[in-house]
């Protein structure tokens, strides 16, 4: 009867469209512009800011899962940091074995496993010299034990503040355990002495465009994924989960598996971050799961703006970018700033950067947010 | 309207809703105490009695909410609540009104009909579910019969008290539930508006097995016909029969109806 | 160094008559002091020691404190303040040019230790004695030392010193060569025992080589294999009151990070990453605190701490509700930005102390009467400082319990969380009350500040230390429940504190974290979960 | 340029800030006094302060930022081997180079980083030498108790090596590890008193950072002193006992290569230079400055590395690394202290001090001679024979 | 004495009241009627200061209390029953009914007086359990409770009946009556249950559509007339 009620709302406006692949062409021709114009060019771009960016898009990929789960779904997570350290310390295990008797001890193992006086591999590096092995690892690590714990906690009706600090314990625990140098996955140092991707050497800048295009390709992906999933009905549910669960349990659906099937997605995207981050900032340490830096990750989201997807992602680029600007610039003063900006973004951007655009939007148009009160309807009755 | 049976109900005794012996207690207090009650298919039932008598619970107990200290409650002769969880229950066929409305608030009208619209509520028909035109006319229909037709994209926290009423009552509706259970549907609403209630529930009555508590006597009375009323107090019966034997009843005017 | 004892005793029953009869020590004494042959220097010790007259007692005093100077015609000076007493001349007079204090290093200082604590055992103070005696049985009693103590018992008249000078004896004598000497302590140490004396027990069982008992006494063995037993059930009943003690103690210390946020978080439902600054905040005033009475009234310096409560309680207060007026009042019912928000104010709370006190840690020092501790059971040490950590955060308990359960504040601060509007239409100034509430759970906050400055570090990472943990106890116990923050601090602390002595400290703490998981899967609302309709 | 730009690449936030702070502040006043003495090479030198953030990953990032984007000549920084590893690559690849100033764990050698900081061999196994000596008290059992990370771990491993070859027996040694700021020693002091009364012990501590405090007062509660238990500690200098209360502490030791309380010219003239410039710049709590090992080994790590660049004129890695080689300084340690010629590391003294109760040390053993290096230490196996890069 | 006059008030673009006066006098109970949705619960918001006036003027015995914050409302004689119950969850139908007496001294906030008790006996019983366990129409009495307890002036009723059984609704008739002809009260009462209404109010507002469409004097105006306004 009514034409506009949808059957299913569009993925994406026209525009959105439009922009989407504006910006990821753009972004696509930043390697480009690294190889083939040398540096001091004008349109050259520096290997430092090649970097900054592939990083920046590994965290926005972290923040768009996260969002997904605590945007939509109201499920607050202070434990992603830890799907994003495991996704890659999975990766990690595959470029430790890459790198071969290379190392400083020219053993197979890697140098810590030899310094610590271990023979040979525990059974948990099993076959971690397979680069797919790893990357299946990167999804099914992090995967598995949301699974796992979201179920336990998710039937137990674990919710908000709870979750969250449970969230955050996990993250906790497993950080200790990391740092354990006993635990086998190189402790405090953790993983780092890179030297080669799939028999590629992993600083050569090709390699480097190469896991930069990736690594956009999967936060474009992602991003199109989430888009799909939040505008389908089971999006609408989920929404439902955040705002009232137990009329959405009353009329006949079982939050139990909604939960967990976004949660899972969540923790695998994470995982995928993380397992692109590793190779590009050479670096995993089990400083990746501390409490702070998950912590961080919801401040990426909630300064672009939680439940738009699109903001997580400004966010996370706003928020680091910020962050290398003032630690070079303001090397004493930058955390009042960014303090700064955290409560200025709470107290007077309610929806976070994205909101702002769309409030200025609003006021372009003239139309307010909220439609009026349709008192004709009422009349026709 | 649906068939009144649906594949895996078995009411072939003829009551879709057997309490017996019921008892819920909270830290002692006994808010039910040994309640038996049917209710067969298709019939409409009025549930009335004193605040805290224990109606609200009763309705807890058959969905789900509060778990019964003792007793049983079977919904048709297979399905045994107090082992079912409340999406379980809800599936199975009862829907439920709550005394506060309660809608998904940051969904539009429309958003809210759709959700309580019967289907496969599993995460993976969910995630692929397209509307089909029938049930757009579907949700359309219920639209107009609680007149929110036009506020379709209006999101529902905005809704005035009684507008909520009416949209809990839609879905309600889409959900096509076996067993309605409303719990004080008319309260806020106006006299007019009550009338309309009254005479959707005569229209629905013999489609669904209703059951319906309220303290609005009029209202009670033009749903009840002739059908049973029961009485609660102190968490059980205390009479059950037409309206105005109930009414007349002694000790229902002492405990609810007053002098 | 057993040696050098002999020397001294001897030379202390030789001298004992002669006691306070010189005047001055032999310059020749002296002067091995002043050098840096560590040898000489600690027979140089010895040989004063012996002497055992007022100024000897002087001039070990001073070479313990780090007061003894030496001149640079190799001479020493114990020097108090400005001027310097020569005991070669017995002279005072103002320093020299060119002074530089006498090196002490351990091996020195316990040789100063040891022979002023002989001395002391002849001292005509009771005090003095009875200290002298504990030190040395603490310490164990050497067969060399025997003479000293034998000698003291002669002359000691105080019961208790006896007691324990006897003890001292018996595990001397348990080197002696007689059998029956050897059994006599044997069984008198069954019940003074420590767990010193194991490894000499122990050996006593041992086998030789050739197959033979080291402790040829049959007899003596299984008195010594009974002592044995009797010293270890002493000791694992001592261990676990002092687990039971330290989980108390370690409880203690949550609680009073958490209590605050018991409240801001609890209570208001302010998601509060800057509580662990607000415990840095009063940490820091303590601080202060102690910096003014060192300048001003440095006499009262022990009782800083006591001046450092209210004052510390008042500036997180002031700071809180600086904070709640600026920032947390436009947050109410958006409880998520509230972390955002806070975790902003956290970071410039850090930066500024950083900015204003520096990166690095200040010293806090903790008064003279929070040093030591009562010894139970033989060896536990029961800390003062903890034991008055123990009772202030019970103080601090009942108080914010009396404050929210009796007074009408309390009431008006409960409505007010609970239905802020509806409070406000009753006629609660609501926002005064959110402003109050908030002031309290930081001045609580800072309370817990000036308890932690008493056994950590005060730097401005102290708040980032506990934050975690006092989320994890105040959910544990229940959002908004008092007695849960309580029941979940101390117990986090006796848990903690078994297990690790079984897992160690790393993967104590692991385990911990998997608990607290694993309980909340069975009370998803926290240990005290409020039931029923009213939670909804 | 007429500049020299050389970068300072120290946490000035987060955990790490409060132990590398006092380093970026040193590094600056020795580019001062540099400058002061006409710069090198003519040029004056301009130093590229960033924050890491006590954050692994960033600390690369902000390499990367210093040698590709500011293009500064050297690198000045890190603390933790973490954050060395963690920029390694970066240099490595840039071929850059990076003085890194703190006692580490050795069993690394890169061509681009110079170690002015010690070896184990320059501290810990000289400091447990000591504690067996009859001057350290003749330790027969140790408590080998440290942070949970590579650096103690490597430690303790290099000194259970050690011990073993001095006949100490597993038995006689213990060894105990916390989480990064565990806070609560109690427990474990209660061990280290319980394993004590089995004969003279001696504990060794690689606990690092904020943890010290808290186990130092508990040693003082439990009623431990250096005289019963002397403790040697690898992690504590002068500015951490800035914060602590020293009373109870007196006499436990440390082992580095320098302390404030060296007496001679060198050192007197580069203390008072210290606080004059904490005092000039208001540093916080400029009254209180002090000097550490790490700070003078940053202090002699730039000198050298000017020195070298006068020697080899010219900026470049390369040149600038074989001039390092040999490269000799006065340093306030009171010693000469010379590159050695194949291993990017210095020879160091060795000093133990006791703690003093004015938060100072008193030396009370040192070598007579600087010590190389031995960043492959001969008591891990497989080390035989890499002396050099 | 209360008085309105032309409060306008807007939820975002929506005007939900146009320019509604009235005055309700001490003694008086002023009955405001209307279909849902039309703005009575927005206007007694309004009134007890919850939501802000866009445009005109609310007094109180004289004294424009148009900016003043519902607490000093509440201060000054004004209680309210809003629509929903809005009681304290968890506190305790004892502490619920003490946060009644929130404006008066601590001396006098002491003791609960009998009379609520004897009213609703039910909240005697219940006196120690929270209230949010209450039943609905428990929760409603204790809304009504706690604002007599305030000793007001003027006490605000929304929808008071909602929820609740009939031999109470008879018992809070009485009280409202009761309360009335004391005189020293005026009633404000928002009711849908016309007949409750009918028979307590001396005054009658009706409102559509967020305008006052009809009023007068109870005596004076038929319930015809009254009905007709509120006619779908
Ligand atoms: N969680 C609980 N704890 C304690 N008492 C409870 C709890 N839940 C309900 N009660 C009590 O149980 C009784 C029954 O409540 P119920 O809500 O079922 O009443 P009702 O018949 O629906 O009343 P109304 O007509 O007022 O809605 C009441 O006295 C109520 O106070
Ligand atoms: N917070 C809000 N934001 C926007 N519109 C609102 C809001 N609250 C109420 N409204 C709208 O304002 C109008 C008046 O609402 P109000 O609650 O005052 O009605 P009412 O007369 O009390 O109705 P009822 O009898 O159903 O309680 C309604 O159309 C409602 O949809
Ligand atoms: N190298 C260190 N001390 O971490
Ligand atoms: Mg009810
Ligand atoms: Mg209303």
């Amino acid at each position: 009867m009514n034409a506009r009620i949808a059957s299913r709302k569009s993925l994406f406006s026209r525009r959105a469209w439009t922009a989407l692949a504006v910006v990821t062409m753009v972004a696509a021709a930043l390697p480009l512009l690294n190889l083939v114009f040398p540096a001091g060019h004008a349109l050259h771009i520096s290997s430092y800011v090649l970097g900054l960016v592939a990083k920046f898009m590994c965290f926005a990929l972290a923040a768009l899962a996260l969002d997904l789960v605590w945007g939509y779904t109201g499920i607050l997570s202070l434990g992603h940091g830890l799907f994003f350290a495991l996704g890659g310390y999975a990766h990690g295990m595959y470029l430790m074995r890459a790198i071969g008797r290379d190392g400083v001890y020219q053993s197979h193992l890697p140098d810590f496993m030899v310094f610590l006086d271990w023979k040979e591999y525990p059974w948990y590096w099993a076959m971690t010299d397979n680069f797919w092995y790893c990357m299946l690892l990167v999804v099914l690590v992090p995967g598995v034990l949301a699974f796992v714990f979201g179920y336990f906690a998710f039937r137990s009706r674990i919710k908000g503040v709870y979750f969250s600090i449970i969230t955050q314990a996990l993250t906790y625990a497993a950080m200790l355990l990391f740092f354990r140098n006993d635990t086998g996955f190189g402790g405090n140092n953790g993983f780092t002495d890179f030297k080669r991707i799939l028999g590629f050497d992993i600083t050569a800048p090709a390699t480097r465009a190469v896991l930069y295009i990736v690594t956009l390709a999967f936060l474009v992906g992602a991003l199109v994924l989430c888009r799909w999933i939040v505008t389908s009905r089971l999006g609408r549910v989920l929404q439902g989960v955040r705002d009232s669960e137990s009329r959405l349990m009353f009329i006949g659906y079982d939050p139990l598996w909604f939960k967990l099937f976004v949660w899972t997605l969540s923790a695998v995207l994470c995982g995928i971050a993380g397992a692109l981050y590793v190779p590009q900032v050479g670096i995993i340490n089990p400083s990746e799961m501390s409490a702070a830096n998950s912590i961080e990750m919801v401040v990426w989201v909630a300064i672009g703006g939680r439940g738009t997807l699109v903001g997580p992602i400004v966010g996370a680029f706003t928020v680091n970018g910020l962050k290398s600007w003032f630690t070079a610039s303001f090397p004493d003063l930058w955390l009042f700033a960014l303090g700064l900006l955290f409560i200025l973004v709470t107290l007077f951007m309610r929806k976070g950067i994205l909101g702002l655009f769309e409030d200025l939007k609003a006021l372009r148009r003239k139309t307010p947010a909220d439609a009026p009160v349709e008192e004709k309807s009422k009349e026709a009755a | 309207m649906s068939a009144l049976k649906r594949e895996g109900l078995d009411t072939t005794h003829g009551a879709i809703l057997y309490l017996s012996d019921i008892t819920v207690s909270f830290d002692g207090f006994r808010a039910i105490n040994k309640l038996n009650l049917d209710i067969s298919v298709g019939e409409l039932r009025c549930i009335i009695g004193p605040n805290g008598a224990g109606k609200t619970t009763m309705m807890d107990v058959i969905t789900g909410k509060t778990r019964p200290t003792s007793g049983t409650a079977f919904f048709g002769q297979n399905y045994d609540l107090a082992t079912m969880t409340e999406y379980e229950i809800a599936h199975a066929g009862i829907g439920r009104k709550f005394q506060r409305p309660t809608v998904f608030e940051q969904h539009t009208v429309f958003e809210n009909l759709e959700l309580a619209m019967k289907m496969d509520k599993r995460v993976r028909p969910t995630l692929f579910a397209r509307l089909t035109s029938e049930q757009e006319d579907k949700i359309a229909s219920i639209l107009r019969l609680i007149r929110l037709n036009g506020q379709e994209d209006r999101l529902a926290g905005l809704l005035s008290h009684g507008q909520k009423q009416w949209l809990e009552i839609g879905m309600l509706l889409m959900q096509e539930p076996q067993l309605i259970l409303l719990d004080e549907p008319v309260a806020g609403m106006s006299d007019a508006e009550t009338a309309r209630t009254a005479e959707l529930l005569n229209e629905l009555r013999g489609k669904h097995s209703i059951m319906v508590v309220e303290h609005d006597m009029g209202f009670v009375t033009e749903i009840a016909q002739q059908g049973k009323v029961t009485v609660l107090h102190e968490g059980s019966v205390l009479a059950e029969g037409r309206m105005d034997q109930v009414q007349a009843d002694e000790r229902v005017i002492d405990v609810y109806l007053g002098r | 160094m057993a040696h050098l004892l002999r020397i001294l005793a001897a030379s202390l029953i030789l001298g004992f008559a002669a006691l306070s009869a010189h005047a001055a020590i032999d310059p020749n004494l002296l002067k091995p002091l002043a050098g840096d042959d560590p040898d000489a220097r600690i027979e140089a010790v010895a040989r004063i020691a012996a002497l055992a007259n007022d100024d000897a007692r002087k001039v070990l005093q001073a070479l313990k404190d780090d007061s003894l100077y030496t001149t640079p015609d190799g001479g020493v000076l114990v020097v108090t303040d400005d001027s310097g007493w020569n005991p070669a001349t017995g002279a005072t007079g103002p320093l020299p040019d060119g002074v530089d204090g006498v090196v002490v290093n351990n091996r020195l200082r316990g040789a100063v230790d040891g022979a002023l604590s002989g001395m002391a055992l002849l001292s005509p103070d009771v005090a003095q004695r009875r200290a002298a005696a504990e030190a040395l049985l603490e310490r164990g009693v050497s067969p060399e030392q025997l003479l000293l103590v034998t000698k003291a018992l002669a002359v000691e008249t105080d019961a208790g010193i006896r007691a324990t000078l006897q003890s001292a004896k018996a595990v001397a004598d348990l080197q002696s060569p007689d059998a029956a000497v050897r059994k006599a302590a044997v069984l008198a140490l069954a019940d003074t025992g420590t767990a010193s004396l194991r490894p000499q027990l122990q050996a006593m069982l041992e086998k030789n080589a050739d197959g033979s008992y080291a402790e040829p006494d049959g007899d003596l063995r299984l008195a010594a294999a009974n002592t044995l037993n009797e010293i270890d059930s002493r000791v694992s009943r001592a261990e676990f009151v002092g687990n039971l003690f330290y989980g108390l103690s370690l409880g203690s210390v949550l609680l009073l990070a958490a209590l605050g946020l018991a409240i801001t978080f609890g209570l208001m439902g302010i998601i509060n990453m800057a509580h662990g600054e607000l415990l840095m905040i009063g940490a820091y005033t303590t601080y202060l605190v102690q910096a003014v009475f060192r300048q001003y009234f440095p006499g009262a310096l022990d009782w800083y701490l006591v001046a450092a409560l209210p004052c510390a309680f008042f500036v997180a207060f002031a700071v809180g509700v600086l904070l709640e007026r600026t920032v947390i009042r436009w947050l109410y019912g958006r409880p998520l930005e509230t972390l955002l928000a806070t975790w902003g104010i956290s970071l410039i709370l850090m930066q500024s102390v950083r900015t204003v006190f520096g990166a690095q840690n200040v010293e806090v020092a903790n008064p003279s009467w929070m040093a030591g501790g009562v010894t139970v059971m033989g060896s536990l040490v029961l800390p003062y400082s903890r034991i008055a950590i123990i009772i202030f955060a019970a103080l601090v308990v009942a108080a914010v319990w009396l404050i929210l359960n009796k007074t009408r504040l309390g009431l008006f601060v409960r409505a007010v969380m609970q239905n802020r509007r509806m409070a406000d239409c009753v006629g609660v100034p609501t926002s005064r009350i959110d402003m109050m509430t908030f002031g309290l759970g930081s001045g609580i906050a800072g309370l817990g500040g000036v308890a932690l400055s008493q056994i950590g570090n005060v730097g401005p990472d102290l708040g980032q230390a506990y934050i975690v943990d006092s989320f994890m106890v105040v959910v544990l116990g229940g959002v908004g429940q008092l007695a849960g923050t309580v029941i979940g601090a101390l117990g986090l602390g006796e848990v903690n504190k078994f297990l690790e002595p079984v897992a160690g400290a790393v993967l104590g703490k692991i385990a911990i974290l998997v608990f607290i998981i694993i309980f909340i899967q069975r009370r998803p609302q926290g240990m005290f979960a409020l039931k029923g309709r009213s939670v909804e | 340029a007429d500049t020299i730009k050389v970068g300072i690449l120290h946490s000035l936030s987060g955990t790490m800030a409060i132990s590398e702070t006092s380093l970026k502040d040193v590094a600056l006043m020795t580019i001062d006094e540099i400058n002061a003495k006409g710069g090198v090479m003519g040029k004056k030198l301009e130093a590229v302060v960033v924050d890491p953030a006590s954050n692994w990953p960033l600390f690369a990032e902000k390499a990367r930022q210093l040698v590709s984007k500011d293009k500064v000549a050297a690198v000045f920084g890190c603390w933790t081997s973490v954050s060395r590893k963690s920029v390694l690559p970066v240099f490595k690849e840039t071929n850059s180079l990076l003085f890194y100033p703190v006692q580490y764990e050795g069993e690394e050698l890169e061509k681009n980083v110079f170690y002015t900081g010690a070896a184990p061999n320059q501290q810990a196994i000289p400091a447990v030498e000591y504690l067996m000596s009859k001057d350290g008290g003749g330790a027969k059992r140790f408590v080998l108790l440290g942070t949970d990370y590579v650096y103690p771990r490597t430690t303790n491993k290099i000194l259970r090596a050690f011990l073993k070859s001095k006949g100490v027996k597993d038995s006689d040694i213990q060894e105990v590890y916390t989480p990064f700021g565990h806070a609560d020693y109690q427990t474990i002091v209660a061990n280290i008193k319980k394993f004590s009364a089995g004969g003279k012990t001696a504990v060794v501590s690689t606990i690092n950072g904020d943890s010290n405090v808290p186990f130092y007062k508990e040693l003082g509660n439990a009623g431990l002193k250096a005289t019963d238990v002397p403790v040697v500690a690898f992690s504590v200098g002068e500015e951490e006992l800035r914060g602590v209360d020293t009373k109870p502490l007196l006499g436990h030791l440390a082992a580095w290569n320098y302390f404030e309380s060296v007496k001679n010219p060198t050192n007197a003239s580069f203390v008072k230079k210290w606080k004059a410039y904490a005092a000039a710049k208001k540093l916080p709590n400029a009254a209180t400055a002090v000097t550490n090992d790490p700070m003078e080994a940053t202090y002699v790590g730039i000198h050298m590395w000017a020195q070298a660049v006068e020697k080899a004129k010219s900026t470049d890695t390369d040149k600038v690394i074989a001039a390092m080689a040999g490269q000799t300084f006065k340093a306030p340690s009171g010693y000469t202290l010379t590159m050695d010629m194949t291993n990017h590391h210095l020879h160091k003294p060795v000093m133990i001090g006791e703690i003093k109760s004015d938060g100072q040390f008193s030396v009370v053993w040192k070598t007579k001679e600087p010590v190389r290096a031995q960043p492959w230490s001969p008591f891990i196996q497989g080390n035989e024979g890499k002396q050099k890069l | 004495m209360l008085q309105v006059e032309h409060v306008n008030q807007y939820y975002g673009s929506s005007h939900t009241l146009r320019g509604v006066s009235l005055t309700v006098e001490k003694g008086q109970c002023m009955a405001l009627l209307g279909r849902n949705g039309v703005g009575k619960t927005t206007l007694l918001k309004c009134l007890m200061g919850v939501l802000p006036v866009a445009r005109g003027k609310v007094s109180w015995n004289g004294r424009d209390i148009t900016k003043l914050k519902p607490h000093q409302r509440a201060r000054a004689g004004i209680a309210y029953v809003p629509q929903g119950r809005e009681i304290f969850a968890r506190l305790t139908v004892e502490e619920n009914l003490t946060m009644g007496m929130a404006t008066l001294s601590s001396r006098e906030a002491a003791t609960i007086s009998g009379e609520v008790y004897e009213l609703f006996p039910v909240l005697k019983e219940m006196k120690h359990r929270r209230g949010g366990d209450l039943s609905g129409g428990q929760q409603q009495q204790l809304a009504i409770a706690r604002a007599m307890l305030q000793k007001p002036g003027l006490i605000i009723l929304d929808e008071p009946t909602e929820g609740i059984q009939p031999s109470i609704i008879k018992d809070i008739g009485r009280v409202i009556r009761m309360l009335r002809e004391r005189g020293d009260m005026g009633i404000l009462l928002c009711e849908q249950y016309f007949d409750f209404a009918h028979e307590l109010a001396d005054k009658f507002v009706v409102m559509s559509r967020g305008e006052v469409v009809a009023s007068g004097d109870a005596a004076e105006m038929g319930e015809e007339h009254v009905r007709r306004h509120l006619a779908v």
